[in-house]
């Protein structure tokens, strides 16, 4: 059984493009049929997915030949579940946006294809090019669905999502030509392939800038501080659905960057600011944690905590550590996992409330709508890292990793397991629990909510039973992916002193 | 006569203009002091000219002497629209073009 | 030699003198009037840097034509004194600073310069140096194309004169009944509506 | 069958009585949830008894079975199977906790009768139950973790359980953060044993550890403090134990199970199961006994004055279990899971005879409101009496001969710091006496208060629906806590329950008297075999003096009980007049509360509020994160420039000239 990668790629906004064409009515359809065609696709390639032969299902043409630009596809163990996780999140999202009937169905849906399109080829994607081509073809759709079908402010959100993205991508575009043209052996041929950069050489000095130009956009894409200026008001003005792939799968983009480019092509300047970027993890979760609990409104919360979150999974990429890296794949696909219904719930949260996303007028809806509270309630204790989640799963190797390259780091991220739990315990119970908030209508969860959280819900609790499914097929690329940098960080003293570049 | 001594010169006469464009304030005087400038430029030129003992550096000055003809026609044109609608012959008051 | 020493000292204090005359002078008459002395002690340097084309084409066009202008325009403007150290003038105040500065700089350039080409006495010209017939030549054959872009822009600059300085119906009309509001306006920032007017009466 | 089989027969059966109730919450009539979970746990302890059987089947060097159902996370290094350890150990833990759990989900039946969250509180229970038993049977450090963290969610959930009231779900908050702190130092823990031995699961970490680490490693004294983080965090240790009290909000059959008999003795179980790490670091294993000793004293001194019931039984518990893990810490691993055992059965006994007593009064704490009883409720003030008897370690009861073995083998440690601690642990015993029959005499005897009367006559009080922890009335639309209260006099299956513990708490000292009968420590031997503690008993003069001396002090503090709560009423009360600081001090319960707030509280929720009104507004949105803000601020720059004055522009031209000069001037200087 193969999987021709392209039609996985390009299915959505095929689809897309045809809901652009149809009925109103009929796109909503559509585009839900692309999405559950899109999962089926993805879960035959995992099917099929051979964990001990590297990249598989290869698609390699030339596309600019002059500029040695390569139209290549490619699953290993790193991008397998993301894209799998991608497919499965945009199901609810699409299952949601079709029951909410928003207006103009027929864009909104091309968006949506074009945004999947975007998201699934940046993650597929084996040569750089092409991969800062869909990453930033990615910032289209969104600055769309969220500045037309957004809510209030959604003007000065766009502007700012865009700014900031923008300024991250551009970056990213310069050190990507920077890096294929410097890499260029004398007398060879510039080549943006990833295997093949990966092969050649660049000096010490030119990585450093590089990988400060890369890692910016990923931050900025992940968020962490201090360059998450656009997630609030993003986060406030989105539309659900959109703000669920903003936050699930958006953000994996640029954790993933940091496994698939930079962490192997850069892998000097990788090692040289390790302790750096990790050092930015930390306070990332320290500070998303901490803002977390402090935010009324749940979107919000969830926000801050997806911060923490992230700074998580970049700590484990730069442990430089094969467990922290893989508990770093893991967590990515754990987060998307619980971040979707999380936000999901909420919405139904604020619904119950009358409109309002202040936490303080909810409360006390439990127990007439227990099927809420437990989804809730699983979900919540997921997103904490529970042990028996996925996410602890995820999180214990990441702390694993860090503590075995820098031990003192792991502590301090460690308080940041504590303040998972305060945060989220307070809103579950905020949400749910105390006397009933003003205007709070006490109803259960309704079909359609149901339907796209229960399935969601049932992932994460097998993902926690057996997180080896995971774990088995991720392991030799994500190995791969951080041996030579964390080879280099092997010392860490001495790898500096002997390469003092200007 | 080394040309060291024009080449001094001509800066010293450039120099003057410099002054001169920054302290006037009639446009007038203004277009003058750049035709000092100008001239500076073309005493180097005409210098080097000689120096190397190749026309070049008389054809660049001709040049600059029919672009400084130019700037002179336009300049005193603008001065003479000025005037004939009433505004102040003063390079402070015209400030309209501010960011 | 000496003979050219000597006409080397007096021009270059004639063309200083000059110089120095335009930018002090209060009045703008006056200040033309110096700016020819200037030009013609210039057209003496010339000369004495084999440049004879130049120095008669100094004379002729640029004392002569263009400064022939500058009276004439003068003499239609009138010649308003100005102060010379006008109240507020940072820039005026920093302007001669700057200027000295660069002097200095220029000054150090030329005198510190371990170019030997510059202390050396300038070498033999060739005859017919500097002559109109060699002008011509090199107009005509190697700076082909700066010589027609000169011309073409001397076309430019004319019309562009003839379409500036031409009088149009109705502004002299506008222009005198709004010459007291202008008079104020240019002392204080422009409202938009002012610029609205302005560009209004152009047309 | 085997062990291993029987192992995963004793987790099976509450997981699925969990997700029957939880599935069928909708359609289960009247108390078969109750029943039903009830049953679950039944076929837990039937499962347990065949795992013992087994096992004892086995050669003694063999009675540690292993058994694995799948690789859990096998990954770069980490090797985690979801596997479990039957050996005596967690045999005797597994029969312990779903014993006492069969009894209490017996007693809930009733005693939860007419709360209508009724289903969802023994889906709750059962998961506890199932997340206790993995706790104690996980074969690894990992799902040791897991369980640790699962029964420390299940403590919240039921600690919450009436989440109308504020004062319980901030306890659930509480206990639950506390219970997460203990995770991290698990979670660290493991790691640190990791990074020495490679090994995650229990034999390969002990088999390992000898050659890893040396005598005291700094690595492994870490990894032992870090356990205790974790053991102390769920036992209720000092200072760690701010939690427990407070999570006296939940029902009263929880505090029964979860916050007296099992949960909270997790932490014991956790340093008798590393024990050989201990054993290699008797540093870590000081701080416990210290720790230990600090807390039971501090909680006995703290029990004398509270008011509230169930706080004082929860300080109690606080105090208890400072004596088990004082006995674990000093190698008497016997003894102190002996006492485990013991401390399961009367201190249950105590919780289910409180219960019955509150619900007499309708749902109040108090013991100011309390009095007279006796002839009210004879079988709850027997069964309360008998708790408080073995509580106070009087002669020939199960918490007697425990508690005092704990001491005699403490003291026979030598050195100066052990026998310190055991005279410490002598005057907490005397006030343990003192403290236990304060209860009983101020409860069950004396003027009977007025609900005391009323069941005196054959009626059943109706108390008003008020929150018992601050009295403000009750948000009861939702129809919890229930309306009717039940009491043990009354009910037969909250009777039977009762009965039966009040029996082992009499007679269950049997399977460890000293020089009678030894069992328990018969039984427990294999799993510290290679201890080199095993063979350092007491001598029979110390057992016997040991003995003497607990019984006398056991009694000295009933004795003065008696002569302060009966004889003369009210000389208490000029006691408080006299020393107001002290009593002060102690009823604010050290001010351990209001110390917490001001050293992590407050500092957090401060940072919270300079993080989201100054840094997000002022750094992030205008300076830092301002890409807008740069753009605006060049704007703004480049505007100022753009002065319009053409001499200004020109200025700007010469100064740019002669930088340039400048440079050329230089560099070629």
């Amino acid at each position: 059984m193969s999987v021709n990668l392209s039609i996985l790629v390009f299915l959505p906004l095929l689809a897309g493009l045809l809901c652009a064409v149809v009925p109103g009515s009929a796109a909503r359809w559509i585009g839900l049929a692309a999405s559950v065609l899109v999962l089926a696709l993805s879960v035959m390639l995992v099917a099929a997915f051979d964990p001990d032969a590297g990249l598989q299902f290869v698609t390699d043409v030339a596309w600019i030949p002059e500029l040695g630009v390569r139209y290549s596809l490619g699953v290993d163990g790193l991008n397998l579940f993301l894209v799998l996780m991608t497919a499965l999140l945009w199901v609810p999202a699409t299952f949601v946006s079709a029951h909410a009937g928003y207006a103009r169905p027929r864009l909104f849906y091309f968006q949506l294809g074009l945004a999947e399109t975007a998201v699934l080829g940046a993650f597929l994607a084996q040569d750089l090019a092409l991969f800062v081509v869909f990453f930033d073809l990615m910032l289209v759709p969104f600055y769309f669905l969220i500045g037309a079908w957004g809510g209030a402010d959604r003007v000065q959100a766009t502007t700012r999502f865009v700014i900031y993205t923008l300024v991250g991508s551009l970056l990213m575009l310069a050190g990507a030509v920077a890096l294929g043209v410097l890499s260029t052996p004398d007398g060879g041929q510039i080549s943006f392939d990833l295997a093949e950069l990966a092969r050649r050489d660049l000096p010490a000095g030119s990585q450093a800038w590089i990988f400060w130009m890369f890692a910016l956009a990923f931050f900025v894409k992940a968020p962490l501080f201090p360059l998450h200026g656009w997630m609030p008001d993003a986060y406030r003005s989105s539309p659900v659905p959109v703000l669920v792939l903003l936050s699930a799968v958006l953000s994996k983009v640029g954790a993933y960057g940091f496994l698939r480019i930079v962490l192997p092509l850069l892998p000097d300047a990788s090692a040289r600011f390790a302790e750096l970027v990790i050092l930015i993890a930390v306070v990332s979760i320290l500070y998303g944690s901490v803002l977390a609990f402090s935010q009324d409104e749940v979107r919000l919360v969830v926000g801050y905590s997806s911060i923490a979150q992230l700074g998580f999974i970049t700590l484990g990429i730069f442990s430089l550590d094969p467990k922290g890296a893989q508990g770093a794949v893991m967590q990515m696909v754990n987060h998307g996992l619980v971040v979707v219904p999380l936000f999901l719930l909420a919405a139904v949260l604020v619904h119950r409330a009358g409109g309002s996303e202040s936490l303080a007028r909810m409360g006390g809806i439990a127990f007439r709508a227990p099927v809420l509270a437990a989804l809730l309630l699983v979900v919540s204790l997921a997103t904490l890292a529970m042990p028996g989640s996925p996410n602890f799963v995820g999180e214990l190797l990441i702390l694993f990793g860090v503590f075995e390259t820098h031990i003192v780091y792991g502590l301090v991220a460690s308080a940041g397991v504590v303040l998972a739990a305060v945060y989220m315990i307070r809103f579950f119970q905020r949400a749910m629990h105390n006397r009933v908030g003003p205007s709070v209508e006490s109803r259960d969860i309704g079909r359609v909510d149901f339907a796209a959280v229960a399935p969601l819900v049932l992932v994460i609790v097998a993902l926690g039973v057996y997180p080896q499914f995971l774990l088995g097929r991720t392991e030799a690329a994500t190995v791969a992916k951080v041996q030579e940098a964390g080879r280099l960080a092997e010392p860490p003293a001495a790898a500096t002193a002997q390469e003092p570049v200007r | 006569m080394s040309p060291g001594w024009f080449v001094a010169l001509s800066a010293v006469i450039f120099c003057i203009g410099v002054g001169g464009v920054l302290m006037r304030r009639n446009p007038l005087v203004v277009l003058l002091c750049l035709e000092l400038m100008l001239n500076g430029g073309n005493l180097a030129l005409i210098s080097f000219a000689r120096m190397h003992g190749t026309g070049d550096g008389q054809i660049f000055a001709l040049i600059v002497m029919v672009v400084a003809a130019c700037e002179v026609v336009v300049g005193l044109g603008l001065i003479v629209a000025m005037y004939r609608r009433r505004l102040a012959i003063d390079v402070d008051s015209m400030s309209e073009l501010r960011g | 030699m000496l003979f050219e020493q000597v006409l080397f000292f007096v021009a270059a204090a004639g063309a200083i003198a000059g110089a120095l005359g335009v930018v002090m002078i209060q009045n703008p008459f006056y200040s033309v009037l110096a700016l020819v002395g200037h030009l013609v002690a210039l057209a003496l340097l010339f000369l004495l840097l084999r440049a004879e084309f130049l120095a008669a084409a100094q004379l002729v066009v640029y004392a002569g034509a263009v400064m022939v202008l500058y009276v004439f325009v003068v003499a239609y403007i009138g010649g308003a004194d100005e102060p010379l150290s006008p109240e507020g003038g940072a820039i005026a105040r920093l302007g001669p600073l700057f200027a000295l500065a660069l002097l200095l700089e220029l000054t150090i350039a030329v005198g510190g310069s371990e170019l030997a080409a510059l202390e050396s006495a300038p070498g033999t010209a060739a005859p017919g140096f500097g002559s109109p017939a060699q002008i011509g030549a090199l107009l005509l054959s190697k700076f082909l194309i700066p010589f027609e872009a000169a011309s073409f822009l001397l076309l430019v600059a004319a019309v562009g004169a003839v379409v500036l300085a031409r009088r149009r119906r109705g502004l002299e009309e506008a222009g005198a009944e709004g010459a007291t509001q202008v008079a104020r306006e240019v002392r204080e920032p422009a409202e938009p509506a002012t610029v609205a007017g302005a560009s209004g009466e152009a047309r | 069958m085997s062990a291993g089989a029987y192992g995963w027969l004793v987790l099976a059966s509450p997981l699925a009585g969990m997700i029957l109730i939880a599935l069928g919450w909708r359609v289960l009539p009247g108390r078969s949830a109750g029943w039903l979970a009830a049953l679950a746990i039944l076929g837990s302890f039937v499962a347990s008894v065949g795992a013992l059987l087994a096992l004892q089947s086995l050669p003694e060097e063999e009675r540690a079975v292993t058994s694995s159902a799948f690789a859990y996370a096998q990954t770069v290094g980490v090797d985690v199977d979801l596997g479990i350890l039957v050996d005596p150990l967690s045999v005797f833990m597994v029969l312990v906790v779903s014993g006492v759990s069969f009894l209490i989900h017996v007693y809930s039946i009733a005693y939860m009768g007419s709360d209508r969250g009724y289903a969802r509180y023994f889906a709750y229970l059962n998961f506890f139950v199932f997340s206790m038993l993995l706790l104690v049977l996980a074969g690894n450090f990992v799902l040791l973790t897991v369980g640790w963290a699962f029964v420390g969610a299940a403590s919240y959930l039921l600690i919450s359980f009436w989440y109308r009231r504020d004062t319980a779900t901030r306890a659930g908050i509480k206990a639950f953060v506390i219970n997460v702190i203990g995770d991290v130092g698990l979670v660290i823990a493991t790691f640190l044993l990791f990074s020495g031995t490679g090994a995650l699961d229990y034999a390969g970490v002990f088999e390992a550890a000898p050659e890893a680490f040396n005598r005291n490693d700094g690595t492994l004294v870490a990894a032992c403090l870090m356990l205790l983080v974790g053991a102390f965090a769920k036992s209720g240790q000092l200072p760690l134990h701010t939690w427990l009290p407070d999570a006296m909000e939940g029902p009263t059959p929880v505090s029964a199970l979860i916050h007296a008999a099992t949960m909270v003795t997790a932490g014991v179980y956790l340093i008798a199961r590393t024990h050989p790490l201990f054993e290699l670091a008797p540093a870590a294993a000081d701080v416990g006994a210290i720790v230990g000793t600090a807390t039971l004293f501090f909680a006995a001194t703290v029990a004398l004055v509270q008011t509230d019931l169930k706080r004082i039984i929860a300080y109690s518990t606080i105090s208890q279990i400072g004596y088990m893990i004082l006995g674990v810490s000093a190698f008497a691993y016997g003894a102190g899971l002996f006492h485990l055992m013991t401390h399961a059965f009367f201190k249950a006994l105590l919780f289910m005879a409180a219960g019955s007593v509150i619900g007499a009064v309708g749902g109040n704490q108090s013991i100011e409101r309390m009095g007279g009883f006796r002839f009210a409720m004879p079988f709850t003030h027997v069964t309360f009496a008998i708790g408080a008897l073995s509580l106070a370690a009087f002669p020939l009861t199960a918490g007697f001969f425990s508690k005092d073995e704990i001491l005699a083998f403490t003291l026979n440690r030598g050195g100066t710091l052990y026998p310190t601690l055991a005279v410490v642990g002598y005057v907490g015993a005397f006030m343990t006496a003192f403290y236990a029959f304060r209860m009983v005499f101020r409860v069950f005897w004396g003027e009977p208060v007025p609900e005391a009367l009323v069941l005196e006559r054959g009626d059943m009080p109706h108390g008003e629906h008020a929150n018992p922890a601050t009295g403000e009335p009750e948000d009861s639309d939702v129809g919890f806590p229930g309306p009717d209260h039940h009491i043990a006099d009354r009910e037969r299956s909250m009777k039977a329950p009762m009965f039966l513990l009040a029996l082992l708490a009499l007679v269950g000292g049997a399977v460890g008297i000293p020089l009678v009968s030894d069992t328990l420590e018969h039984f427990l031997e294999p799993t510290f075999a290679e201890s080199a503690f095993i063979e350092q008993v007491p001598s029979e003069s110390a057992e016997i003096t040991g003995l003497v001396v607990g019984g006398l002090v056991g009694i000295a503090g009933i004795l003065l009980a008696r002569e302060l709560y009966l004889r003369r009423p009210g000389s208490t009360l000029a006691m408080v007049a006299r020393m107001p600081r002290l009593h002060r001090f102690l009823e604010r319960k050290w001010y351990f509360d209001e110390l917490f707030d001001v050293v992590f509280v407050r500092p957090a929720k401060g940072f919270g509020r300079i993080g989201r009104e100054g840094i997000e507004t002022g750094v992030v949105q205008g300076l830092m994160g301002g890409t807008s803000g740069i753009v605006r601020a060049g704007a703004h720059l480049a505007r100022t420039v753009q002065s319009g004055y053409l001499r200004a522009y020109a200025l700007l031209l010469v100064i740019g000239l002669s930088a340039m000069a400048l440079y050329f001037l230089i560099v070629s200087a």
